[in-house]
């Protein structure tokens, strides 16, 4: 078997053992729930480093198995570079977010299996070579989700938040879903199939009619667009983080998020670039509702982890405006950010649920000089501010400043705008929160508040940071991946696209 | 004028019609019943007008069948209703309000 | 002479059918019940008059003589009071007769237009159309008529189930 | 007379009159096990369709009962369904005042008369078949008769049942007048030599009402309001064979009508099946939205389930017919599961409520009996569509279809349709997402839980649960050899 | 002479059809029934009387004919005017309307209960021929079947008669009959099956073609004549099935509350019922109008001929009549459930087992 299926397989198999075992058996449950994140997590390390780079666009570590042949489905996962480095930070904040579900103390059973359920269903998504699976998997994670925000969510806003959050990606899966089916059906009788590879190579040698395209497209794009909180329908976001569990909200928003963004890139770009090259514009339009919009939004929050919520909204801008570029800055870029800002969302949300384990409240006006108190949170929370801000040395940099390159050929006035928000806006709200929290003076009631003491709770925000940190200095760990695929798939998407419009700058490991 | 196939199913639209007022209008279960009956009367009406026309017995076999499993309903039925009736003491469809949201 | 037995037949058959359902002179199911055996024997004729005997003689047998008198008979034994005491709701009437009516319009549009009965004669009936129906029943029709003695049985069950009385 | 052919409706007869006669001989107390004795006969006969050489397609009686993929298909569903429904009822025992042997024969003779709706091929056999289902399900559904509401619920289905009947007979007569015959091929052959009969006022609306009244049975618009008074007022037992066999009869008869009978016809109607889908699967799931009872819940899911079923019709290609069978197969499994856990959760708290069967009688389920819950769990999930389970495939497969048909070249007129039907498709999951997690928040998160005893649970029970759960988990996970099979039977049968 | 046989043979057919039917049923209804209703009170007066050792009626008289020499006397005390007087009195008496009744049902009930037993009469070939005359009034292919169907009509009146005087008696009463006569009525039917299975057809001329071939189908199917005998008590609600209208219990049953014309129509009724029973018995097991000898079983050719077949289908039903009030007098009422054990348990099953034996016999006797 691949090393892949073993990546997804142990959290779903372990999730199945779960359930047999008893339910007092609490510490054994969290033994097998970690054991497994970590086995997937260290595996995926190992993929990580054994990827060839040198062959980045060719599908490694595959797996394919017939499913259901009549309908053209098949077991296939596989990675290139593009989704090697989804992979990886998939599994690892899945193994962070395992440790941090310490904060879920009862039904800590049925916890455990959705988490794990979860955890199978992401790394499914990001591994899937096969559009059925793809979307199988997706729903496997998505369900769980729901649940562990109506059930373990805190907040009197919880019921609200899981209806809507129920009801929003519900639709935009729906909607992708019509139209991943669509494009299957785009391909000619007696060839059908749901394997990603061959559709891809189909309709690069055939482009598909363009009235289909006109028409699947924008499902394809508003679909997955709700699905990663696109403006204006982004509002789930802020108010379901807010409700959810620090691991459930870990793993949404950093991981399982990025699937419409995957999506976008993997499935949408190269197979109609005629549908691509209409929506761009407005998409890029749209994202400065995610980036200016939701951030001042984010800097009206006096709630700590809606504020966390409503940056990771604005966040996805930059990676819709990268997509947007359509070209191999750009999209790099976008990729990149994506990888960056799963880890810092995940660190953003453990550190706010560590804190609100302590204090039992976020409203930041309540809080102040925790500083003193809790100096290794404040690091790391200072950190995760300094990287929300995109300063140097943090992966978010890297990716956003490749961003802005690559829209500054295609859209200057969005970029000179979406620039000024992600540096004035984002910093304000950050540094704003940063202070709250940490600086001034400690109130009476929080002299007893608790630092992270052993290094066991420590090391997810850790290894968070310690990624975070990696990929900021060294960048090209995963750009030189990324780069390969992104110039194969902009060459798809801008088939149709004038010459005259320039394709990337250069390359950007030289 | 002369009568032919067209009379009769005019006839038995019309029976069809009015077993279908009683079953909307009427609201005591057993009056209901009766314009179900009409109901069945006129497909019997209808099914034998064509069975003689076309000259094909199949019709006249079905008016048979129809006729017989109508006789079962109707035991079943008026059973039903009378056990309905011993409980509630009421045959009215107002007064069937036990299953309600 | 057989234009003049249908129109009889076919107005008391309506006539007879209106009052079943519709009485304007009284809401008595029992009168309901016996105008309805009325409709019953009208439509005999009817089929009389199509030269289906045999049926027409099952139609008065089955329908008038059992089914007719089963409702009679539950009628009796409830001893219902008739409905005078409850007002229809005028909306229900309204509604009914108004969807009835356009059922009635479509069907008579329908039958009109489709000209169902051109070229069609009634043929004499040549020897016993019981003889006919008989062979049919219990050749071709043969499982049909089986599964009807399947159905006559669960009606059968199930009419004792429901009304005998309780051994508690 | 090729008695052969109908040899397994024979034996369920058979084995109905057999336990009829039995009764008289068997004592009381021991009378729940002759449910047990039945559902393992019937399971000899399952056997038996797979072990007995079968004819590949075969006719008889007077070109009446028809023997195909289709029909077989259809049989051993039917046969599945009533196995786990009996062990339900042996469950349900205790509630029935008299009559148990009888209780269980009637399920027995509706199920034959499902199998021969399986095989029915002229509009004879199709009108004796569904009144034996109809007929027997107006005695079940109304056997408790000391309880208002199995009466209350008895007399509705009467009057509208009595009612599609009326519509069927005079839309038969219609149909047989026009055409001049009952049997189902013979009337696709006068059209294929006469055109202008499809096209006949007369025989049209005589189709229309023959598909209201096949309407009635798989508790479509416009003749949906039966369902959830019926399902909530009816013992369970009876409650999940109506909403498993008699719907999946209804099923096979509109195949048989629409796509043998008039294939030509099917296609004009496109548009009435489109809109009746669309109401049907928003008026099941939004009035689904505030119910408490779980029992009149799953009856407004059935009906949201026939829109689905009508989606897949709606699709008029093969694919949609193939995915309305792969969905009932997951939906017998689905639908039964959660039938037997409310039947068995119920029993265990008769009394202790004044709402009977209402969801919060769920309340901690997960404590008293994790099978249970686990059970229940996964019905509600598989019912909204989620995967890994059978109900996400179904209706998979049903949007497939549609989708399929909207992008086909030749349905260009009805594109714009079938874009709003899908919406409404969407929707309709969408929103029964909301019920159906409110009865998995009831399972494991509901407040102020008061009983918290075990819940014993039988062999047979134990058994049936395990099979429901393991056939919405196979059939969700790895559906190629269900596809497969249904893809044959569509294309072998239909042409 | 001449001129009438002009007259006939210048009509068409259906003029001659209505002209002939008219006066058949005219001469059968009031040359017939209606006198025979009247004198079978007689007889059943008489009959009663020598049972119980009494004289029984022997005074009405018109007041010459008791004058008469010899003959006078005799038909005094035989009682002949009785009917007479019987027929005035419910005429002149008066008829009393109660005010708790149902005024139309009440008003009409009497008539139904008279019309469905006169129908039945319909069918029934009472000769073989007079000239080209069918000696029947409707000569159809489902003649049982009619019968049966007009019989079950019968009900109406005792239900409706029941409902409509709006007592407890009288309600019963009516219950009683309608559950009596339904039960009744399928043994009945199924009694005769096995005859049409021999018969091959349902049309009674054909049914007494049959039987002057061979042998009376009594005895052919004693047991069908068992259970047709007993059915027909029961349908005619005659002792000792007389349960509708049993005194002890009941009063007068469904017509306690009628009087005069009202109450001597359901009297006709019930005779002429008998008389309906009878003749169908007559037709169906003792060879109609046939005798099997002296050339008799032949259609008639002769106008003498055929009114002597007329004769001796007279004479056989009335002698089953005498044997129905024989019956009357000889034996005790059965208790209701008596009654309807013995209809569902007994003859129900024996009549099918009837049926299946005489399929049995057919299909040795003429396998295919």
């Amino acid at each position: 078997m691949s090393l892949l299926t073993h990546i997804l397989g142990w959290p779903l198999l372990a999730a199945l053992l779960l359930a047999f075992v008893p339910r007092n058996f609490r510490f054994l449950t969290r033994l097998i729930a970690l054991a497994a994140t970590f086995t997937s997590a260290v595996l995926a390390v190992v993929m990580f480093v054994k990827f060839d780079t040198a062959a980045a666009t060719e599908y490694q570590f595959v797996e394919k198995l017939p499913w259901v042949a009549s309908l053209g489905i098949n077991y296939h996962v596989g990675v290139d570079g593009l989704n090697v480095g989804l992979v990886l930070m998939g599994a690892l904040v899945a193994f962070a977010a395992c440790c941090c579900a310490w904060e879920v103390q009862e039904r800590e059973k049925e916890f455990y299996i959705l988490l794990l359920a979860m955890t199978g269903g992401i790394l499914g998504a990001f591994a899937s070579l096969d559009v059925f699976f793809l979307y199988f998997f997706h729903e496997l994670a998505l369900v769980p989700t729901f649940i562990m925000i109506g059930v373990w969510g805190r907040g009197e806003e919880k019921d609200y938040a899981t209806f809507k959050i129920t009801l929003y990606l519900s639709i935009g899966a729906l909607l992708a879903l019509i139209g991943l089916l669509a494009l299957y059906l785009q391909m000619p009788e007696g060839k059908r199939t749901f394997d990603l590879v061959s559709m891809t190579e189909h309709f690069r040698g055939k482009a598909m009619d363009g009235s289909a395209q006109q028409f699947i497209f924008p499902l394809l794009l508003f679909g997955f667009g709700i699905l990663v909180s696109l403006w204006p329908f982004h509002t789930w976001a802020p108010l379901g983080y807010g409700s959810a569990p620090t691991p459930t909200a870990m793993l949404h928003a950093g991981v399982l998020k990025k699937f419409g963004l995957y999506g976008l890139i993997r499935i949408a770009l190269p197979m109609m670039p005629e549908g691509a090259a209409m929506w761009m514009q407005w998409l890029a339009l749209l994202c400065l509702g995610n980036i200016i919009y939701c951030g001042l939004v984010a800097m009206k929050q006096k709630d700590l982890n809606l504020l966390i919520g409503n940056s990771s909204v604005a966040h996805m801008g930059f990676v819709f405006l990268g997509i947007a570029s359509l070209n191999v800055l750009g999209v790099t870029g976008a990729v990149l950010v994506m990888i960056a800002h799963g880890f810092l969302a995940a660190l953003s949300f453990g550190l706010s649920g560590y804190l609100y384990q302590q204090t039992k409240t976020l409203e930041m006006e309540k809080l102040g000089g925790l500083l003193r108190q809790m100096p290794f949170f404040g690091a790391a929370l200072v950190m995760a501010a300094m990287a929300g801000c995109g300063l140097p040395g943090f992966a978010n940099f890297a990716g956003e400043a490749l961003v802005f390159f690559g829209a500054w050929t295609e859209f200057r006035v969005v970029t000179i705008i979406a620039v000024w928000g992600a540096l004035v806006i984002g910093a304000v709200y950050m540094l704003r929160a940063v202070r709250n929290v940490l600086h001034g003076s400690l109130p009476e009631q929080w002299h007893a508040v608790k630092d992270v003491a052993t290094p066991w709770r420590r090391l997810p925000f850790a290894l968070l940071l310690g990624a975070l940190l990696l990929f900021g200095f060294y960048p090209a760990l995963l750009t030189r991946k990324i780069e390969p695929v992104v110039k194969q798939i902009v060459k798809d998407a801008r088939a149709v696209l004038k010459p005259s419009v320039t394709v990337g700058v250069k390359n950007l490991s030289e | 004028m002369n009568v032919g196939l067209e009379q009769y199913l005019m006839v038995s639209g019309l029976l069809f019609c009015f077993g279908l007022l009683g079953v909307v209008v009427r609201r005591n279960l057993i009056i209901m019943y009766m314009g179900l009956e009409l109901m069945f009367n006129a497909a019997n009406l209808a099914l034998v007008a064509f069975s003689r026309f076309n000259d094909n017995l199949d019709g006249q076999l079905m008016v048979f069948f129809i006729i017989t499993v109508a006789a079962a309903e109707v035991a079943v039925g008026l059973a039903l209703i009378v056990a309905l009736y011993r409980k509630r003491q009421s045959a009215h469809v107002e007064d069937l309000t036990t299953l309600k949201l | 002479m057989e234009n003049v037995l249908f129109y009889i037949f076919a107005a008391l058959t309506l006539l007879f059918a209106f009052l079943c359902v519709a009485n304007p002179f009284s809401r008595n199911p029992v009168t309901s019940a016996m105008f309805l055996v009325l409709t019953m024997i009208s439509m005999a004729g009817l089929f009389v008059l199509l030269q289906a005997f045999f049926l027409a003689a099952v139609q008065i047998l089955v329908y008038a003589g059992a089914v007719m008198v089963l409702f009679l008979f539950v009628i009796m034994l409830l001893d219902i009071k008739e409905e005078e005491r409850r007002r229809f709701s005028r909306f229900s009437i309204a509604l009914g007769g108004v969807s009835v009516i356009g059922l009635g319009f479509i069907l008579f549009k329908t039958i009109r237009e489709s000209k169902a009965g051109e070229g069609l004669k009634l043929v004499a009936v040549k020897g016993s159309d019981t003889a006919a129906l008989g062979k049919a029943l219990f050749t071709q029709y043969l499982l049909p008529f089986e599964i009807v003695s399947v159905l006559l049985l669960v009606a059968m069950v199930g009419v004792i189930l429901l009304s005998k009385k309780d051994l508690k | 007379m090729n008695a052969s052919l109908i040899g397994f409706e024979i034996a369920v007869v058979l084995l109905g009159l057999g336990l009829l006669l039995l009764d008289l001989w068997t004592p009381p107390e021991r009378r729940r096990g002759l449910g047990l004795a039945a559902a393992l006969s019937l399971l000899l006969v399952l056997v038996a369709t797979f072990v007995v050489p079968i004819p590949q397609e075969a006719v008889g009686f007077g070109g009446g009962y028809l023997f195909d993929g289709l029909a077989l298909f259809f049989k051993r569903f039917f046969l599945v369904a009533a196995i786990l429904v009996l062990v339900m009822q042996t469950e349900f025992a205790d509630r029935i005042a008299s009559g148990l042997s009888e209780f269980y024969a009637l399920v027995l003779f509706a199920l034959a008369g499902m199998m021969f709706a399986a095989s029915a091929n002229n509009f004879v056999m199709l009108f004796v078949a569904i009144e034996l289902i109809t007929v027997t399900f107006y005695v079940l559904t109304s056997f408790q008769r000391g309880r208002q509401a199995s009466l209350e619920a008895g007399v509705k289905y009467l009057i509208l049942g009595a009612l599609s009947s009326g519509f069927l007979v005079f839309g038969i007569a219609l149909v047989y007048g026009t055409s001049g015959t009952m049997s189902f091929p013979e009337i696709a052959a006068k059209i294929e030599a006469n055109h202008s009969l499809a096209h006949q006022g007369l025989f049209q609306f005589g189709i229309v009402l023959v598909m209201v009244a096949l309407g009635f049975k798989i508790a479509a618009v416009p003749m949906q309001i039966w369902a959830p008074d019926v399902y909530q007022g009816a013992p369970t037992p009876v409650s999940a064979f109506l909403a498993v066999g008699s719907k999946a009869a209804g099923v096979v008869l509109l195949l048989r009508v629409l796509l043998t009978a008039v294939p030509d016809l099917a296609g004009h109607s496109a548009k009435l099946l489109m809109v009746a889908a669309g109401v049907t699967i928003l008026y099941g799931s939004l009035c689904a939205i505030p119910q408490r009872n779980i029992k009149r819940l799953l009856g407004y899911s059935s009906i949201a389930s026939a829109g689905f079923l009508l989606l897949g019709l709606s699709a008029l290609n093969l694919n949609g017919v193939s995915a309305i069978l792969y969905y009932l197969g997951g939906y017998l499994f689905t639908v039964l599961a959660a039938f037997l856990v409310i039947c068995i959760v119920t029993r265990s708290t008769a009394g202790q409520t004044s709402q009977e069967d209402d969801v919060g009688l769920f309340a901690g389920l997960h404590q008293r009996s994790p099978l249970l819950a686990t059970a229940l769990t996964l019905a509600m999930v598989s019912l909204a569509g989620v995967p890994p389970l059978a109900g996400f495939f179904g209706k998979f497969l049903l949007l497939k279809a549609v989708v399929e048909s909207a992008s086909s070249p030749d349905q260009t007129a009805l594109r714009s349709a079938y874009y709003t039907l899908i919406a409404v498709g969407l929707t309709g999951v969408v929103i029964s997402l909301y019920y159906y997690f409110g009865v998995v928040k009831a399972i494991f998160w509901s407040k102020g839980v008061g009983d918290l005893s075990p819940i014993p649970l039988s062999l047979p029970a134990r058994l049936s649960l395990y099979v429901c759960i393991a056939g919405m988990i196979f059939l969700g996970v790895y559906p190629g050899p269900l596809l497969d099979l249904t893809d044959g039977v569509v294309k072998a049968v239909f042409k | 002479m001449e001129a009438i046989k002009q007259f006939f043979s210048g009509l068409s057919w259906e003029q001659e059809f209505v002209i002939f039917t008219t006066l058949k049923v005219c001469i059968v209804l009031f040359g017939a029934v209606l006198p025979i209703v009247a004198y079978a009170v007689l007889v059943e007066r008489k009959v009663s009387a020598w049972i119980q050792d009494r004289v029984g009626p022997n005074r009405a008289t018109p007041f010459f004919v008791k004058y008469l020499p010899v003959v006078g006397p005799i038909l005094v005390r035989l009682g002949i005017f009785h009917p007479l007087a019987d027929g005035l009195k419910s005429f002149l008496k008066e008829d009393f309307t109660p005010a708790h009744v149902r005024k139309v049902y009440f008003w009409i009930a009497p008539a139904i209960a008279v019309v469905p037993a006169m129908l039945a009469l319909a069918v029934i070939p009472f000769g073989s021929k007079l000239g080209d005359q069918k000696m029947v009034i409707a000569d159809l292919n489902v003649g049982i079947l009619f019968t049966f169907g007009i019989i079950s009509l019968g009900v109406y009146g005792l239900v409706l008669a029941g409902y409509a005087s709006n007592s407890k008696f009288s309600f019963l009463g009516g219950i009683r009959s309608s559950a009596q006569m339904i039960s009744y009525e399928i043994a009945m039917g199924m009694s005769v099956i096995p005859i049409f299975m021999l018969v091959g057809d349902l049309n009674l001329s054909k049914v007494i073609a049959y039987q002057a071939d061979g042998a009376w189908l009594v005895f052919k199917q004693p047991i069908a004549f068992v259970i047709f005998l007993v059915a027909a008590f029961a349908e005619t609600n005659r002792l000792p099935f007389d349960l509708p209208e049993a005194e002890t219990e009941l009063v007068g049953g469904y017509h306690t509350e009628y009087s005069s014309m009202k109450f001597a129509l359901f009297f006709i009724g019930e005779y002429t019922a008998m008389i309906a029973a009878s003749a169908m018995m007559v037709v169906l097991f003792f060879g109609g109008w046939t005798l099997p000898f002296a050339g008799l079983n032949e259609s008639a050719t002769t106008f003498a001929m055929g009114l002597a077949h007329i004769g001796i289908f007279v004479s056989k039903m009335l002698f089953l009549m005498v044997v129905f009030i024989w019956v009357r007098w000889m034996l005790p009422r059965f208790r209701y459930d008596q009654l309807m054990d013995l209809g569902w348990r007994r003859f129900v099953p024996l009549a099918l087992v009837n049926i299946v034996l005489t399929a049995v016999v057919l299909w040795a006797l003429h396998p295919k």
